[in-house]
């Protein structure tokens, strides 16, 4: 078949399997770390992988549609990172009815959304952004000795990442009587307002002892706000993704900590595990991936 | 004060038809005909249609490109799957195509979307019967419209301005209605609306051909859209020939609202889900399919059946791209290229002699 | 005026704009079957008091009684209602729709409510064209008139109204003589219907044409209104500007030099065909033709707006390739477009913006523009063309018709044109303010330059040239000089007979 | 054919200026004035700024709510603070400041800001001396402006489209060359373009403070200047006056292009780090500063002095926002609502009388 799209799909010889991962966004060094993860994995397993993603990372219905395409494009596995939990089912179940087994990565897909929809999946590989956003909860509490005053950067407002993160951390701290919350602002996940909204925040806030930033996008900014303030050192960062960068920033102490979900682990397992899918072996259906703090 | 922007230039240069480029491909009667067409609708609709041959070559030399590069292309179920992820783009830039030709914006349609998608889904939710929860939907966007309208119209605030008020004022109300989070799980009958079929068509794909009929009538044939045009052209001259200038203004944004919100069932139906973030850019993705489509931002001048069109080149594009499993940052690059490329073919098939 | 009882009087009205009182108590009375010509000085309020009767403009103060009944006009689409049908002085056409779709604007025949009736539509608006001799298909795209054309298309428009009054803000600037009889006998047969008609033009001759009786403007006051019949062009333009005019067309006697500009066998495919002309130092030409006759195309040709098919032209003997205005400029010439409102002004823009905008880069000192000298220069060109303007800093889109002219005038007399192309530079004019005019082309011409004047008014341009071409289907079709020449002539040359 | 669209309208309105409104607190004088001001050239700025007055009266109602709201608000640390934030946003809508005058428009500013911010960081990591690494950003600026004119003026392409299609192409240029990476840690030596301060205020302001002092100059003073409003008046005209319409066209964008590149120096400097992601939806905030400030879409008039005014009350209202702390979904809604009652009120203030 001509110019098979195994072409273009960069990965990998014509006539292995094609699994395709389909990210969020690429615009995201988190997903970045997954695809280099999926590549070197692919590579082991022998397989042509294809990655794709939306632009924004909210979009879900582009996301959508590149599943579709993919579908019509007959890939003999599919990888997702949803963008939404229960928007993605509608195209699980089409995957499903292309008998394209679908294998979901990082962020779940509803339960309940897939049962009343009868959709299948083959796995979940990842972790749960609740309990990061605990973890990072727990670590504040615990560093502030039980009493100061927080700040949050929340993400898009309305994107479920954001908020399953921001409830589990809401959670944590909740536990700590001591601990106010005094300010909690959105973000949109971007550096420069990462920067912007908490040297506002401290502003009006200048006794903030800890800030827990929904990614470390925004932690990063406002670590530069805090440097650019003076109080380098006086306040407490916590990010989220443990991204490259971040990690650099604990080590020289302009960030505490952040939590890490090993997005190249996700995306290696994920592809390990739809090789051996499309070899006939059997997989659990549940794959976790540690979720810890990198202090 | 005359605005020769280039959309202009390159009519005048369809009128002057006998510019050899300006026949996309042995379609210079059509062109000539534009002149000098008698009154009767055929050749006027052909040449109307006319300035829109140039963008068509493009969607066509893009298909035969991607029926070369890859067999999953050119298939009944791929055409499809195009067609119906084009219909909400499409259903969108029809309203845009109405504002723009009236001479105007709208960058509120994303979270109009987003706005009368929760809207109709809380109505869902409480178990009404679909229709009604439907009509809810579409009320919530109309009323989102018109109220740009009023603003526009009687407030006399730039288009500019009060829709992109609009656009973050929508967004806030979704949020704020949904408290942040999806409304989503609905009954077959509400999701028929995006995943059945009638004679083998997906629904989307004849809503989206129904849209397209109705609104090229209503733009052809009837005083409203006659005067969407005249507003676009001169207002001051509509004004002064007698045209309702105000009332038909504020009428466009409210379609466009209308239309907005018929997105927002056909999306939410999609995705079994209605998000308060959804929509987020609609407008850009609307805004350059009727422009890709030959309708001038100056207004005054413009076509549905365009519109289309560069609907459709954008859909094609990025399926193409995706069976094509071109990286994702290449595919931006491309994507603009294309745009680009598409438009400016177009531009000097049809550019002038000075 | 004790006759029957008007069918629209205005009592007392006013009307002021920053800066300037443009209506200062105003009466009028117009009756049944007349043609009432309003008459006045550039900016002496015709164009307003008109604006006011359409509904366009509000008035101040003042009452309208229209048919013994006191009305409040609340906008144009309400004086349409009651029959008052008007001809703006700057068109208001839609430019992307057809001369049809335009004529009944608003006023759509419907195949049944709510869808046009598009065949007819452009039946009945061909039907107006044809009524008027215009040879003009009635689904042409109005961004595709000349000015001439367009013109004819807001009268089209204005009759298709049926109105009761009808207004005329100076319908035939723009046309020659044909197209004017074919008007005139237009308002001969509304008149015979009871059509009571106000007529504005600068153009004296036409009053005692078409006339019943006349009114008087100056500086916004009703200076007093003349049964036609009763009076005398002089009596009337010292009523208008309040002095006697020195004679017509003053008479020069400027030494004609060596040619300057020779344009040869010039061809633009469709338009202009083999045009071979030459002007000298000193020397001004008439151009004259009938509408759509291809000088305008010529001009623009020459001046390089328009790319040409063939031909040379030669400057100072040495022979040229002009690609754009800006060689054309650099090259001396200047280029005085018919089209003030979509060629000639920047109407957003200030009278002194516009007046400069040739001569910017030329006054600029060490890249900076001399805002200073811009205003000395503009102040000069006010006073010499006597612009009415509250000052440099109008815009010029809040100028009336006549002064927006003289702007686009002044424009080019600031840059140091010695090859200057007048297309209708006197459109819109009144009488004492052309006279001044011609009277600035003579001194030009003193002063060595040579002109190229194009005029729809063969009086002007016998009056005025040296020489005089004559064109017709893009061809030049005959060339008189100043002696022999005679409207008769001219106006055979330019049907094409000999 | 004329154009009454709003902002022209609304500008016709401070010519015709006694509508009482008008004197958005005793300026009656300069409105008044702006139609009969003598030659000299201070009328004249004033008579300009003039018709920027009410949405100066805009920022001032603003600050007032918010000094009366929250005691943080009125510090000169916070003052500093928001001009800081602003002047990104500020240096960007200089230019689209100057595109929109010319009758056009730029949607690609964010994506060129990501691009030359990379280009630049890239050339820093090799630990070339500040300047160069400064230039090679700035060209990268400048470069994909420059293309953008070429398109436009040379292509025939609308601007809407050719910068569409940069904004993609950009984009996909940065993520490419950075391969989706931020690249960051710098030298105090470049950080200081963000950190540093004389005399007490912050580079980046002064920075601001400068490109606004040349800007108006080049704007008011220039032939370039003049060229830019009357191309945007009427090209036509322009063009038959002998105005070079191509070349000046081209450089306005290549100007944009360059402004956004200075500002992708000072965010890059601000945040220690220059992202293939920065800067998305910066256009629209540049254009709603821009047209907040007074200039028309329609092109021909405008002022950079209203286009800072308008810049700051964008900065103003986020920055409150944050300070009451006020929740994420209200915020949106609230910039909306406040967005259109500042320009409302200009409008009404201004309202012509028939
Ligand atoms: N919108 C406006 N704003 C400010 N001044 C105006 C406006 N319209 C008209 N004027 C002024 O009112 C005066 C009368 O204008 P008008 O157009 O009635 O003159 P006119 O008699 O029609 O002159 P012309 O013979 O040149 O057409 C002029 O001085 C003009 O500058
Ligand atoms: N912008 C245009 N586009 C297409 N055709 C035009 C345009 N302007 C003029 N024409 C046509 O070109 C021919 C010459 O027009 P032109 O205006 O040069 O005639 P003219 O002798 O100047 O008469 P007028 O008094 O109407 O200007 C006419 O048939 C006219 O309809
Ligand atoms: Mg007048
Ligand atoms: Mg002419």
């Amino acid at each position: 078949n001509r110019g098979d799209p195994a072409a273009g799909g960069g990965a990998g010889v014509a006539g292995q399997p094609a699994v395709a991962l389909v990210v969020k966004t690429l615009n995201n060094p988190f997903f970045i770390e997954m695809q280099r993860g999926a590549e070197e994995a692919a590579k082991k397993a022998g397989v042509n992988l294809i990655v794709q993603a939306a632009d924004r990372e909210v979009d879900v219905e582009r996301q959508m549609q590149i599943i579709e395409n993919l579908i019509e494009r007959k890939v003999d596995a599919l990888c997702i990172a949803p963008s939404g939990s229960r928007e993605i089912v509608p195209v699980i179940v089409k995957a499903n009815r292309a008998n394209i087994p679908v294998l979901i990565v990082d962020t779940r897909a509803d339960e309940q959304a897939l049962a009343a929809a009868g959709g299948k999946i083959a796995t979940f590989i990842g972790s749960d952004n609740f309990d990061g956003g605990r973890l990072a909860g727990a670590f504040i509490v615990e560093k502030l000795g039980g009493k100061g005053n927080v700040a949050v950067l929340e993400g898009i407002a309305g994107h479920e990442t954001g908020d399953a993160r921001l409830r589990g951390f809401k959670e944590a701290v909740a536990k700590a009587p001591g601990i106010k919350v005094v300010a909690s602002q959105p973000a949109n996940w971007e550096r420069d307002q990462g920067y912007n909204v908490f040297q506002n925040i401290l502003q009006a806030n200048p006794s903030i002892d800890a800030l827990f930033a929904c990614n470390d996008l925004m932690a990063l900014g406002a670590a530069e706000a805090i440097a650019a303030a003076g109080k380098r050192g006086k306040i407490l960062v916590v990010g989220f993704d443990a991204q490259p960068e971040a990690r650099t920033a604990i080590q020289n102490g302009t960030m505490a900590a952040t939590v890490a979900q090993f997005p190249a682990r996700m995306g290696a397992t994920a592809v390990e595990n739809a090789a051996r899918l499309l070899r006939g072996e059997t997989i659990e259906t549940f794959s976790p991936v540690s979720i810890e703090l990198i202090k | 004060m005359s605005k020769p922007d280039q959309p202009a230039t390159r009519d005048d240069a369809s009128d002057r038809a006998p510019s050899p480029g300006a026949s996309a491909g042995g379609v210079q009667p059509a062109v000539t005909r534009s002149g000098t067409a008698a009154g009767s609708r055929w050749p006027r609709l052909f040449a109307h249609s006319a300035r829109q041959l140039g963008t068509f070559g493009g969607l066509i030399g893009l298909c035969l490109v991607l029926w070369i590069l890859t067999p999953h292309f050119l298939t009944v179920s791929n055409l499809l799957n195009i067609a119906q992820q084009t219909s909400i783009n499409a259903i969108i830039a029809v309203g845009l195509t109405f504002v723009i030709i009236n001479g105007g914006i709208d960058l509120s349609v994303g979270s109009i979307v987003a706005f009368s998608g929760v809207v109709m889904a809380s109505v869902l939710a409480r178990a009404v019967p679909v229709p009604i929860a439907v009509l809810a939907g579409l009320g919530a966007g109309s009323l989102c419209g018109l109220i740009n309208g009023v603003l526009i119209s009687f407030g006399r605030l730039p288009p500019f301005i009060a829709t992109l008020g609009m656009m973050s004022v929508a967004r806030g109300g979704a949020l704020l209605y949904s408290d942040g989070r999806p409304i989503s799980g609905f009954g077959e009958g509400f999701r028929w609306l995006a995943t059945g079929e009638v004679a083998w068509i997906p629904v989307p794909i004849l809503l989206m051909i129904a849209v397209y009929a109705v609104a090229h009538f209503v733009l052809r044939r009837t005083p409203f859209g006659r005067y969407v045009f005249a507003i676009g052209g001169n207002e001051e001259a509509a004004l002064l020939s007698g045209v309702p200038v105000r009332r038909y203004k504020t009428l466009v944004y409210g379609a466009s609202g209308l239309l907005s919100g018929l997105a927002a069932v056909v999306l939410t139906a999609r995705l079994n889900s209605a998000q308060p973030i959804a929509g987020i850019s609609y407008e850009l993705d609307a805004i350059a399919a009727t422009v890709i489509g030959g309708t001038s931002l100056m207004g005054g001048q413009g076509s549905v059946v365009g519109t289309l069109i560069g609907a459709l080149i954008m859909g094609v594009l990025r399926n193409g791209l995706n069976l094509l499993g071109v990286s994702s940052f290449v595919q931006q690059l491309v994507i603009g290229a294309v745009i680009i490329l598409a438009v400016l073919m177009d531009m000097t098939f049809k550019r002038p002699k000075r | 005026m004790n006759a029957p009882s008007p069918v629209l009087s205005l009592r007392d009205i006013r009307k002021a704009f920053p800066g300037v009182i443009a209506l200062d108590g105003v009466d009028l009375d117009l009756q049944a079957g007349e043609v009432h010509v309003l008459l006045g000085e550039n900016g002496a309020g015709k164009s307003t008091l008109m604006k006011i009767i359409s509904g366009a403009v509000a008035r101040d103060s003042g009452d309208i009684v229209f048919e013994g009944v006191p009305v409040e006009l609340t906008g144009p689409r309400h004086a349409q209602e009651l029959g008052i049908g008007i001809i703006y002085q700057e068109f208001n056409l839609v430019p992307h729709l057809t001369a049809a779709e335009n004529i009944l604007l608003g006023r759509e025949p419907k195949l049944f409510p709510g869808v046009i009736d598009q065949r007819r539509l452009v039946r009945e608006a061909q039907q107006q064209l044809d009524d008027l001799g215009v040879a003009l298909a009635a689904t042409e795209r109005v961004s595709r008139l000349s000015v001439a054309q367009q013109q004819m298309v807001e009268v089209a428009k204005a009759l298709s109204l049926n109105a009761r009054v009808l207004i005329m803000d100076e319908p035939t600037s723009a046309l020659t003589t044909q197209e004017i009889t074919e008007l005139f006998d237009a308002i001969r047969r509304l008149k015979e219907r009871g059509v009571a008609i106000v007529y504005i033009s600068h153009r004296m001759e036409e009053l005692f044409a078409i006339g019943d009786r006349v009114t008087v403007l100056r500086d916004g006051r009703h200076v007093g209104t003349r049964a036609i019949g009763e009076t005398t062009m002089t009596a009337l333009v010292r009523l208008m500007v309040g002095r006697d005019l020195t004679e017509h067309f003053p008479k020069r006697e400027a030494a004609i030099g060596e040619e300057i500009l020779r344009v040869e066998a010039l061809r633009r495919n469709g338009v202009l065909h083999d045009v071979s002309l030459s002007l000298r130092r000193g020397e001004v030409v008439g151009l004259a033709g009938l509408m759509g006759s291809g000088r305008t195309e010529l001009a623009r040709a020459i001046f390089g707006a328009d790319r040409i098919d063939g031909g040379q032209i030669f400057v100072h003997g040495k022979p040229c390739a002009i690609r754009s205005p800006r060689d054309a400029i650099a090259l001396g010439f200047g280029f005085l477009t018919e089209d003030r409102k979509q060629q000639g002004l920047v109407l957003v823009l200030s009278v002194q913006e516009n007046i400069c905008l040739p001569s910017v880069s030329r006054l600029a000192r060490a890249g900076c523009t001399q805002p200073a000298r811009e205003t000395e220069m503009t102040a000069q060109r006010i006073a010499e063309l006597r612009i009415k303007t509250p000052g440099p800093h109008q815009r010029v889109m809040n100028l009336s018709g006549g002064n927006q002219q003289k702007v686009v005038l002044a424009k080019w007399l600031c840059t140091e044109a010695d090859i200057l192309i007048f297309d209708e530079p006197t459109r819109g004019i009144d009488v004492g303010s052309k006279v001044e005019i011609y009277q600035l082309i003579n001194q030009l011409a003193a002063r060595g330059a040579a002109i190229l004047m194009i005029s729809s008014e063969l009086p002007e341009i016998i009056g005025l040239s040296d020489r005089i071409l004559v064109m017709n289907g893009g061809r030049i079709a005959g060339e008189f000089t100043a002696a022999e020449a005679t409207q008769e002539k001219l106006l055979a040359a330019a049907l094409g007979k000999n």
